[in-house]
């Protein structure tokens, strides 16, 4: 086989899980030199494609060439022995080692001969690269006692210890403000020029023109092409990843806004966020935005009593409100779709009926036994209403797609008579098709007289769905926007301008 | 914008203040045990004048030796997120048929019969390894399950008989009574093996990613560590130390019983978790389990030396454990509010 | 009390005699079945009981079942006790691991018709027709103590380490040795400490240890428990106290072979295990035959033994094998061999 | 938007129906009664089968709320050290002249008790894990039984107190109906109720029932309380059963309870298996020890054989797994 022109090819790759075609028939190139976007909306396979790089997971179909030659990794090890080093979207550190460790993990640098690790030398060059990347803490530092941007920090530097001729970052700079981001680019061109090439997968379209040379663009698990990113218009690549335009995605009815039913003044929790402050009304629906790790999921669990603030107050219906626990929230009406729903919003083993109605159970227990004819009928019914795609209520919720997934968990709050619904990234990893039927139902639930408050970091969702948007960064609410003016510049100003409160040159002089 | 900038010095100070305080706090854990020793020590000391002799602390340096070498893999084996019911059969196994050896071939040299010993013990290890990292079967379950099969193991080799002093060649007897430059070569054991297993763990990549599987087993997946190869070698290690255990535990009693050592798993146990081992994975400390075996040790030795009633002994070991751990636990609470502190917001 | 002894020691270790009277009742069906329980398994000392009854059993033709738990607790015991009335034994002598807990067990073995009686270990009188008993405790006591104070000549600070706080004959046994121990003669013999060894070898070890050190003028010690007589044994040879402190009590010949040959206990006492397990086997016999009932002034005639007597034992019965037998340098390389 | 219709009737599976752990549990049961009565022909004897139930039933009290506990993925250990502690006090109570009846109830409330102190350090020291806290108590709680009793062992107990482990009710033991009542009691409390239901939902995803509004807390210290309390009624029966009792008793039922639990097919891992496994377990057990004893099989190999039945019934559904897997992959 001639000499190939790219580092990197893979055709026709097909990766299933039990349920779910994440990838199918996904083809890609990667050239020496280069930076590549990918993209694609969520849950279109992206990282699952890079666990297919890396060796993590085995394709059920397809072939991927190095250089020309055909490889076939079975284990991470392969990959990493083969120059490919990457950065996983969801932090896969080791919280109780030092950062120097999580960063040399896999490659530590030992003595020949007798394999004694070679501490104060690694020391030092994890050092070198925090400094690079303008962190400030110490490489001794335990990883569980870093903040998730310090923790994303420290992922780039694992990837740049290793010297790699192939690097894929997966979201690095979600969590990063600007300064950090903007350290980031100068690094990846740096390792670019020396000849390195990068796969940069980012929802942010300021990411991509910044430092893409090309871009592929994945949409429900399908590959549906590669472009040179000074070739296509913002419009078509939008299009190419939703698959069609975009406005017609958020069917926002407009709703009778009414009266208050939450307010929350000046809460605070130690480490995680200070000072939140906003109200919420009957039908309205309240954006909160910002990014990962800003402390958006932490506000929601402490309103539901997951997780305690420890300062302020939270009014419900004006009276003052402490609870303990999601289920006095859920009695009092208030209702949480957590994050992330396959960890906290389902049994997974379970079927779609038992599922549902695990939150009201007491409602169809008659002298102490579950009334199994009555729950199976209020399972069936509102699996019907919010259009889950199975057979009977029976089916596994395992077995679902991720979008009919998330409308059980859907299902699972309409059980209770509620009037607030927190709802945490609703629709992540959720098909388009799902996506707007989500939306639809949001939309609706927001008519029924529901105060909602939707968390999310997609800024069209944002944009599509909210009557006000409140924005958070590092624990604190920024900005709140109106409807009217809301646009995509005033909430990014308002979620990554680090002007103010970090400050790494006074963090480093301590170091 | 002033005040703004006054809130962030001062945050500054608390984060700084934080830092070192955490720093020492972690310290503190290990300090804090030690204390506890020494205040121990001072009080029995107090009650019967004979504690702080060179002869009293060698025979607890001596009697605490096996269950010292046992922390050692035990620690290893919880770190991974697991933990070892079996160790106990496995030591009284590998002792009896140790023992059956020499009683049977007198002139058979020592170290061959701790080889005998140990290899019993590896092979032992191997089969829970095999069936934890290969059969992925909860290793309490799994090691539920070999402790009694050992155990039966251990009375049919032996026929239900006992192996006695006078059967054992002195040479054998010797491993654990002889010393070397005046120390009693089970303390010499011991210390050999903790300063391997300090090098093993703190130095060599193996032992970094024993600690890496049971901090993260999802990210150790997917940079690429072998997690089944390190299960089968943490408990292969554990049982190679039970097997020396048995040898020595057979040498030191002269005397190789079906039963011996039942039970002494949860010792062992206890001297891990005393020494802050965390049953969740991912964290423990040589120097921690080695304070915990000695906290056990002078225990078993301080409370009939001040004649506590022996219906109190129990209660008061029980007690004690609990209240370390509890401490350890707020201890810990302390560090994580720290870490928080620290965090800007 | 010696000379009884060598007559067992041959009674026991073969007798080609006795064993063709196993021939007669050789036919399967009617079998009788003796059956033993013991406190627990893999200890030689149960192993050679079970095999003395076993080997009366079979000299007068009967079929023996032999059995003993993992660990000894009466709760296996008494899982047993029910195999075994399930299986209709005739006769069921038990080794109790508890004087007490077994006796509604044991009890409903004796309403289903089978010859219950106990031996070494008591069970209380409700639950046995008669006990076998190794030896008089209040002569084990009493030997044990002036045994120690010769040892020490006359005078100076003895403690004593004994089984688990539980154990029931240990318990008997102390309580005699502090009764001699009030005669005016041991004015000078003072017991400082009881420590436990719970039968473990490394407790055991370390109790000894801490009654060295707490009792630094410590001159002697008993110990009547196999386990502990031999790990206090251990200590005293190791921390090279031979002659310093001196060690006495209740051992395995085998075991403490070791210690008396090289001085470290000049002298102890035991039974013959196979002795009272043989015993035991006649008198199970005698109670199944109809021949005794287990009152006072029944007679067994066992075997080589010869006829022994029942007398009063508290509110129950019991049958006495004879005084404890003394091992010492002279004849303990020919026991060590036997048990 | 398209509406859909989903069937909310249940469709017999053959398939899943004979696929199910209890069917092993029933053929393992069939096959010692096959062997055992071949073994021995006093196996199969209704009087005999009947006491001995009565033999391995004391423990088996303990082994329905153990089932909650393991379902939940945690462990108790200390359920032994609680019998022998709510025995003690019932004995030493009697001895001091307190009426049995007030002793008994008194015993189980400290069973009671324990079991909620547990259940209060689980809930409160997350950190510690149920198999710390649990190894801790139990050295305490025989500690304190220990203390109360020294070296005596008390007993004398009224006579009709024997009724409890002993007797019959028309021809049926006592401590079988008892057992009986209580096993319907929490199976239907583990398949019927709520709060069952939420007990696997813990099991399965103990995240995802915290935020349905699962308190998940609360129903594990409700569980460990039960496990103290049963451990007491345990205590009551091999009381009765032992006619007397001493800080030692019941020495190692930790570990026989666990593997009864783990072979009736409770996964240690969480949210699977089902009550009637349990009670399988607790009577293949109780029957293959019984039957082997009245052959008299040495203790040794009795050892040997419950360990490798464990070890290979919870292999077998591994390897059903990766059975499984490989053929997907
Ligand atoms: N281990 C897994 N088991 C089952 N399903 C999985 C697994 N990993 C991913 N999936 C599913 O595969 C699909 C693709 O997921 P993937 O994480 O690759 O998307 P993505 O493009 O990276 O999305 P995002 O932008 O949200 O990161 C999703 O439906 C997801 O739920
Ligand atoms: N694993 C972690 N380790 C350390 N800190 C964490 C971790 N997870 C979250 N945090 C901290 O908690 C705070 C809030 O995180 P949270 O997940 O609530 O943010 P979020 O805005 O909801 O982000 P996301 O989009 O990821 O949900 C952040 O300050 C972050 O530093
Ligand atoms: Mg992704
Ligand atoms: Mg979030």
């Amino acid at each position: 086989m001639a000499e190939s022109e790219y580092v990197l090819e893979l055709k026709g790759i097909t990766k299933i899980f039990p349920g779910v075609k994440a990838l199918d028939d996904v083809y890609f190139k990667l050239k020496r030199g280069e930076i590549h976007a990918l993209m694609g909306e969520n849950g279109a396979g992206k990282s699952t494609f890079i666990k297919v790089i890396t060796g993590v997971h085995a394709p059920e179909e397809g072939e991927m060439f190095l250089n020309g030659r055909k490889v076939d990794f079975t284990h991470p090890t392969d990959a990493q022995k083969a120059g490919i080093a990457a950065i996983y979207q969801h932090v896969t550190n080791y919280p109780d080692l030092t950062v120097t460790e999580n960063i040399f993990m896999g490659h530590e640098k030992v003595q020949r001969g007798t394999g004694r690790i070679k501490w104060s030398e690694m020391h030092q060059e994890a050092g070198k690269l925090l400094k690079e990347l303008g962190a400030s803490f110490s490489p001794k530092t335990l990883m569980g006692a870093l903040s998730v941007a310090e923790q994303q920090i420290v992922e780039i530097a694992k990837a740049l210890s290793v010297d790699a001729k192939i690097i894929i970052m997966d979201e690095p700079t979600a969590a990063l403000t600007k300064n950090e981001s903007e350290e980031l680019y100068r690094i990846s061109e740096r390792l670019r020029d020396n000849g390195a090439s990068i796969i940069f997968i980012s929802h942010r379209f300021e990411d991509m023109y910044r430092l893409a040379s090309m871009v592929t663009v994945f949409r429900d698990s399908k590959y549906i092409g590669t472009w040179n990113v000074n070739e296509i218009s913002n419009n078509d690549l939008i299009v190419a990843m939703v698959g069609r335009e975009i406005s017609q995605l958020f069917p926002k009815k407009e709703a009778r806004i009414g009266e208050e039913l939450l307010r929350v003044e000046g809460l605070g929790k130690t480490g995680y966020f200070g000072d939140v402050g906003f109200t919420l009304r009957r039908g309205e629906i309240l954006g909160l935005t910002g990014l990962v790790g800003a402390g958006r999921t932490e506000v929601c669990q402490t309103l539901v009593g997951v997780e305690k603030f420890d300062k302020g107050k939270v009014i419900y219906k004006g009276k003052e409100l402490k609870v303990r626990g999601p289920r006095e929230a859920l009695r009092h009406g208030i209702g949480y779709l957590p994050e992330d729903r396959q960890k906290q919003g389902l049994v997974l083993q379970w079927s779609i009926g038992r599922n549902i109605t695990l939150p009201t159970l007491e409602k169809y227990a008659k002298s102490g036994a579950i009334n199994t004819r009555k729950e199976l009928d209020i399972a069936k019914r509102l699996a019907e209403k919010v259009s889950v795609k199975a057979k009977s209520v029976f089916d596994l919720v395992s077995s679902l797609s991720g979008g009919n997934q998330q409308k059980v968990v859907f299902a699972k709050l309409l059980t209770a008579e509620l009037d607030v619904l927190i709802l945490d990234e609703p629709t992540k990893g959720v098909d388009v098709g799902a996506k707007s039927a989500i939306y639809e139902m949001i939309s609706d639930l927001a008519v029924a007289g529901y105060g909602i408050i939707l968390v999310s970091s997609e800024m069209p969702e944002i944009i599509g769905m909210c009557d006000r948007v409140a924005v958070m960064r590092e624990g604190r609410i920024t900005a709140t926007l109106d409807r009217k003016g809301l646009t995509q510049e005033a909430i990014l100003q308002a979620s990554m301008d680090d002007s103010g409160t970090r400050d790494h040159a006074a963090r480093g002089a301590r170091a | 914008m002033s005040a703004h900038a006054q809130s962030v010095k001062q945050a500054e100070q608390v984060v700084n203040g934080g830092r070192s305080m955490s720093a020492f706090i972690a310290k503190f854990r290990e300090l804090g045990l030690l204390a506890f020793i020494v205040i121990l020590a001072v009080g029995v000391q107090i009650r019967n004048h004979s504690f702080l002799t060179w002869e009293n602390l060698t025979d607890i340096a001596t009697n605490t030796a096996i269950l010292s070498i046992l922390a050692v893999g035990m620690m290893l084996v919880i770190i991974t997120r697991g933990i070892d019911l079996s160790i106990g059969a496995t030591l009284a196994f590998a002792g009896m048929v140790a023992a059956l050896t020499v009683k049977h071939n007198p002139g058979l040299h020592p170290v061959a019969a701790v080889l005998v010993g140990v290899g019993i013990g590896i092979g032992c290890g191997l089969v829970i390894g095999f069936l934890v990292s290969w059969m992925k079967i909860l290793p309490i379950i799994a090691t539920l399950g070999i402790m009694n099969v050992f155990r039966g193991f251990t009375f049919e080799a032996s026929g239900g008989k006992w192996v006695s002093a006078h059967q054992m060649p002195a040479s054998f007897k010797g491993i654990a009574t002889g010393s070397f430059l005046g120390i009693n070569n089970l303390i010499l054991i011991a210390i050999v093996i903790y300063i391997v297993a300090y090098y093993f763990v703190s130095h060599t990549r193996t032992g970094r990613r024993i600690y890496a599987i049971g901090s993260n087993p999802d990210s150790a997946e997917v940079s690429g560590i072998r997690t089944g190869r390190i299960l089968m070698l943490v408990y292969t290690i554990m049982g190679g130390l039970a097997g020396l255990a048995g040898v020595l535990w057979v040498s030191k009693f002269a005397s190789a019983q079906g039963d011996t050592a039942s039970g002494y798993e949860m010792s062992v146990i206890a001297a891990c978790v005393l020494g802050g081992v965390s049953i969740a994975g991912g964290v423990g400390k040589i120097s921690g389990i080695l304070l915990g075996s000695i906290l056990l040790g002078i225990l078993n030795n301080a409370l009939p030396m001040i004649n506590v009633s022996a219906f109190w002994q129990m209660f008061i070991q029980g007690a004690i454990i609990l209240i370390a751990v509890l401490v350890n636990a707020l201890v810990k609470r302390g560090i994580d509010r720290n870490n928080l502190m620290r965090r800007k917001i | 009390a010696c000379g009884s002894n060598d007559s067992n020691k041959n009674g026991s270790s073969a007798s080609p005699q006795a064993s063709n009277a196993a021939s007669p009742s050789a036919d399967n069906g009617a079998k009788k079945k003796f059956a033993i329980i013991f406190k627990n398994t893999g200890n030689p000392y149960g192993e050679k009981e079970m095999e003395g009854y076993k080997k009366a059993v079979e000299e007068l033709g009967y079929e023996a079942i032999l059995k003993a738990p993992d660990q000894p607790t009466a709760e296996a015991q008494i899982a047993m006790i029910e195999e075994l009335i399930s299986q209709k034994v005739d006769a069921l002598a038990i080794v109790a691991n508890d004087p007490d807990a077994l006796q509604p067990a044991l009890e409903k073995a004796m309403k289903a018709g089978i010859k219950v009686l106990s031996l070494d270990s008591a069970v209380n009188a409700q639950s046995r027709l008669v006990h076998v008993n190794q030896a008089d405790p209040e002569r084990i006591g009493r030997t044990l103590i002036q045994g120690v104070t010769e040892m020490i000549g006359g005078s100076g600070e003895i403690a004593i380490l004994s089984a688990t706080s539980q154990a029931t004959n240990q318990n008997l046994w102390i309580e005699w040795m502090k009764k001699e121990l009030e005669d005016p003669k041991y004015a000078n013999v003072k017991l400082v400490k009881v420590a436990y060894g719970d039968d473990l070898r490394d407790k055991s070890v370390s109790e000894t240890e801490a009654l060295l050190k707490s009792y630094p003028n410590l001159k002697g010690i008993i110990a009547p428990t196999t386990v502990g007589i031999a790990a206090a044994g251990k200590v005293l040879t190791d921390k090279g106290l031979k002659g310093k402190v001196q060690l006495t009590g209740l051992g395995l010949p085998s075991e403490m072979a070791e210690y008396i040959e090289s001085g470290v206990c000049p002298w102890m006492y035991l039974w013959n295990p196979l002795d009272v397990g043989y015993l035991s086997g006649y008198a199970a016999d005698a109670l199944v035959k109809g021949t005794i009932t287990g009152k006072v002034g029944d007679k067994v005639t066992a075997g080589t033994l010869g006829e022994k007597e029942v007398i009063a034992d508290g509110e129950g019965t019991q049958i006495m094998l004879g005084d404890p037998f003394k091992f010492d340098a002279s004849n303990i390389a020919e026991w060590k061999a036997v048990y | 938007m398209e509406q859909r219709v989903l069937t909310n009737k249940k469709e017999f599976s053959a398939k899943s129906f004979i696929l199910q752990w209890e069917w092993l549990l029933v053929a393992l049961i069939v096959s010692v009664f096959v062997m055992n009565a071949n073994l021995s022909e006093y196996f199969l004897d209704y009087d005999n089968l009947r006491d001995a139930t009565m033999g391995f039933l004391d423990k088996a009290f303990i082994v329905l709320p153990m089932v909650f506990i393991i379902m939940m993925g945690d462990i108790d250990i200390s359920v032994a050290s609680i019998v022998a502690l709510s025995s003690v006090v019932m004995g030493d109570l009697y001895n001091h002249g307190v009426p049995m009846p007030l002793a008994m109830a008194i015993s189980l409330a400290v069973g009671t008790l324990c079991g909620w102190i547990n259940g209060m350090l689980i809930v409160r020291y997350k950190e510690l894990s149920a198999v710390i806290v649990t190894l801790a108590t139990m050295t305490i709680y025989r500690g304190i039984a220990y203390i109360l009793l020294k070296d005596q062992s008390v007993g004398k107990f009224p006579s009709w107190f024997k009724f409890l482990g002993w007797d019959y009710v028309g021809t049926i033991p006592f401590i079988l109906i008892a057992f009986a009542v209580f096993a319907i009691g929490f199976w239907f409390l583990l398949h019927k109720t709520p709060f069952g239901r939420r007990v696997y939902a813990i099991g399965n995803n103990p995240t995802a029932a915290r935020y349905s509004g699962v308190r998940v807390d609360r129903i594990k210290i409700v569980v460990f309380t039960l496990a103290g309390f049963m451990s007491a009624v345990t205590a009551l029966f091999l009381t009765s059963r032992m006619g007397s009792t001493r800080p030692n008793i019941a020495t190692g039922y930790e570990l026989e309870v666990i593997t009864m639990v783990v072979l009736g097919g409770i996964s240690t891992a969480g949210g699977k298996g089902r009550m009637l496994g349990a009670i399988l377990a607790v009577f293949l057990i109780g029957f293959l020890r019984y039957g082997l004893g009245l052959v008299n099989v040495s203790a040794q190999m009795m050892l040997i054989i419950i360990g490798g039945l464990l070890i290979v019934s919870v292999a077998i559904p591994q390897l059903k797994g990766r059975f499984a897997f490989k053929r997907k992959a």
